[in-house]
């Protein structure tokens, strides 16, 4: 016990930094937690830890917690747990065992600390063993060019009969609808009536037949006629609704006219 | 991968090496090793005087190579000399092994499938044909595609202006429907009694001035009720 | 490197092939090329299970692959088990000739190389038993770092309140560290006899009287350097 620990024993100089004349801030970031503290603690002992004295090694972080609580040395809480917890350990070794008590003996803690420690100190030869291993990409080598290998799709299209048949039907089926994508020639559009009104309006203002309105070309086919006449209509009323013009019918089948809507 | 390397070996090489470089140059199996190693790792093809450069004092990897490519000759990965360097590659016989292959069942476009129907029903057919049919032109990549599946091909041109190409349908097509001949396929009163048409009939004649003999041939084959059987 | 594989050859599987599979599985000399071939063409290792999805059908690469391993075993390239794997890799005392392919990699901290070796040696692990062995909590950086390097993967989940999740190594980590299986980490068997890879004490009740014999023995392990022979 007299083996007092000095803070200056720590393994890093830069362990204990002069912030101020007041405080020492502990550089716990040297140490992987209180854990780690312990083992290397427990070196100093100059033994193998199996032989280690844990009541010592006790005393020795419980001394450490002291002088930092009395240099106000901030220690971060797993230091802390593990003070208390070796503080409890302490009592348990010193008090002769309470036959009534349930509780692990001294022995049994300090067996449990030695396990720790231990497996610790294990892990940490086993992590540089296996660092000290030959390494890929350091030590041995994939091939350098490795050959990709190449994906080829190859897509099977699949086609039942029914498919087949239903594809025909379908095209048989639109067939009754073709006039309107396929007799483009014979088809006068409301938008170009539209536009050849407005032109024509410009210069009339007497009611004039609506079929003098049909341009000359679309005037001797019957179809042409038709289409165009309809289209010309549709324009009419498409004017008549928006006040342009308005438009007068005797009586049933007779002479469609229309004149210029004069602003009054 | 015989004893040849040992043999040659000994015939080469050892007795040089034992008796003028002993400390020096690597023996021959290891200078091989050296050479295999690096070609190997390597990710770009090795010159030999690269080799020499990386490899101890008194190697002669020009010599190690020749026995290697021996050795690698007929094995699955070979020694190649690309350019001024050497590379290890896999046998030009065996490239077969880096390629998976891959099957994916895809449906046919509906492009694709009228085309095809509309061969199928009106063959021989010429492409206009096929537009005029489907109101819609018809694209390289769908007749393409066909021809490359063997369901359809060139058949004789057209004796009308131009000369125009025709198509018509393959033994494969036929064999995977299971038809006997493309007249095996079911006429439009088929289609519309198994309800796979809506509406009604289109009278062939009425579609157009000009159609040609054989489409009348093929409106007089839908009228007549065929059984269809698969 | 012998004649030893052909002898082998013809006593194990010829007969068979020839009897049996004559059209089907190529010869064995031609399954070695096959399995050479797919082997150096990957820089990761190739399962037996892919190898003989890719070779032709009724091919038998486990038994080329100990042929061929027995073959490299002396080569500058050796055939290496991985995990399930198997892949070529150049030969680890030819390393001094691989300075310019070496990658340089970053150092692991000392908690990162501590967090995998408990990964390593106790998986599967939950986050909590690493946090016990080393005393401190695990950073997520460290846990991140180690994923990404594919050394570390997610396990099964442990059957314990709350189902965490558990670490287990990769077979990249395998592949990188140049083992066969997680079982050949080295000294994996005197830390299991020793009992220091429980998450308790083994016997607290011995163990507060007297270390028992493997532990004494380990402890000199420990402070032995032990030399580590591939």
């Amino acid at each position: 016990m007299s083996n007092t620990p000095n803070l200056e024993f720590f393994p890093e100089n830069d362990y204990i930094a002069e912030n101020s004349p007041e405080s020492l801030v502990v550089n716990v970031d040297g140490f992987e937690g209180a854990l780690d503290m312990l083992l290397t603690l427990s070196r100093t002992q100059k033994v193998d830890l199996l032989k280690i004295s844990i009541s010592q090694l006790a005393s020795q972080y419980l001394d450490f917690v002291a002088k930092a609580k009395e240099l106000r040395i901030e220690l971060a809480a797993d230091y802390l747990v593990m003070a208390a917890w070796l503080a409890f350990l302490k009592s348990r070794l010193l008090l002769p065992a309470d036959p009534n008590d349930d509780g692990p003996t001294g022995e049994e803690l300090s067996a449990i600390l030695a396990f720790r420690l231990e497996r610790l100190q294990a892990m940490r030869n086993a992590g540089a063993k296996l660092i000290a291993r030959n390494q890929l990409g350091k030590d041995f080598f994939s091939r350098g060019i490795p050959e990709a290998l190449e994906k080829k799709r190859t897509i099977n299209y699949t086609l039942s009969l029914l498919d087949l048949m239903q594809g025909y039907a379908r095209i048989r089926t639109r067939d009754d609808f073709r006039p309107f994508s396929a007799d483009r020639e014979s088809v006068f559009t409301m938008e170009s009536a539209l536009e050849r009104m407005q032109e024509l309006l410009g210069f009339s203002g007497d009611w004039n037949d609506l079929m003098s309105f049909l341009p000359e070309e679309w005037q001797n086919e019957p179809k042409r006629v038709r289409a165009a006449t309809a289209a010309t209509f549709a324009a009419t009323l498409e004017l008549v609704k928006s006040g342009a013009v308005e438009l007068r019918q005797t009586e049933t089948f007779a002479k469609i006219e229309l004149r210029k809507r004069t602003t009054e | 991968m015989s004893d040849q390397p040992n043999k040659s070996l000994g015939e080469h090489k050892i007795g040089e090496v034992d008796q003028a470089n002993l400390f020096e140059a690597p023996s021959i199996p290891e200078q091989q090793r050296m050479v295999e190693a690096i070609l190997f790792a390597s990710s770009t093809p090795v010159t030999v005087s690269e080799l020499k450069n990386r490899m101890p004092q008194g190697s002669d990897p020009a010599f190690a190579l020749d026995e290697l490519k021996v050795q690698y000759s007929s094995r699955g990965v070979n020694l190649v000399k690309v350019g001024d360097g050497w590379a290890m590659r896999t046998s030009a016989d065996l490239s077969f092994l880096m390629r998976k292959e891959t099957i994916e069942t895809r449906k046919l476009s509906r492009a694709a499938v009228e085309t095809l129907a509309i061969i199928a029903y009106h063959q021989p057919v010429t492409r206009l044909e096929i537009e005029e049919v489907r109101g819609v032109g018809v694209s390289k990549g769908t007749v393409d595609l066909l021809l490359e599946m063997d369901w359809i091909k060139f058949g004789r041109r057209k004796m009308t202006p131009g000369r125009p190409v025709t198509f018509v349908v393959t033994q494969h097509f036929l064999d995977h429907f299971g038809l006997e001949s493309a007249k095996d396929l079911p006429g439009l009163k088929e289609l519309k009694s198994a309800g796979l048409l809506e509406s009604t009939i289109p009278n062939v004649k009425e579609t157009g001035e000009g159609v040609d003999e054989e489409e009348r041939d093929l409106s007089e084959n839908l009228d007549q009720p065929e059984l269809f059987e698969e």
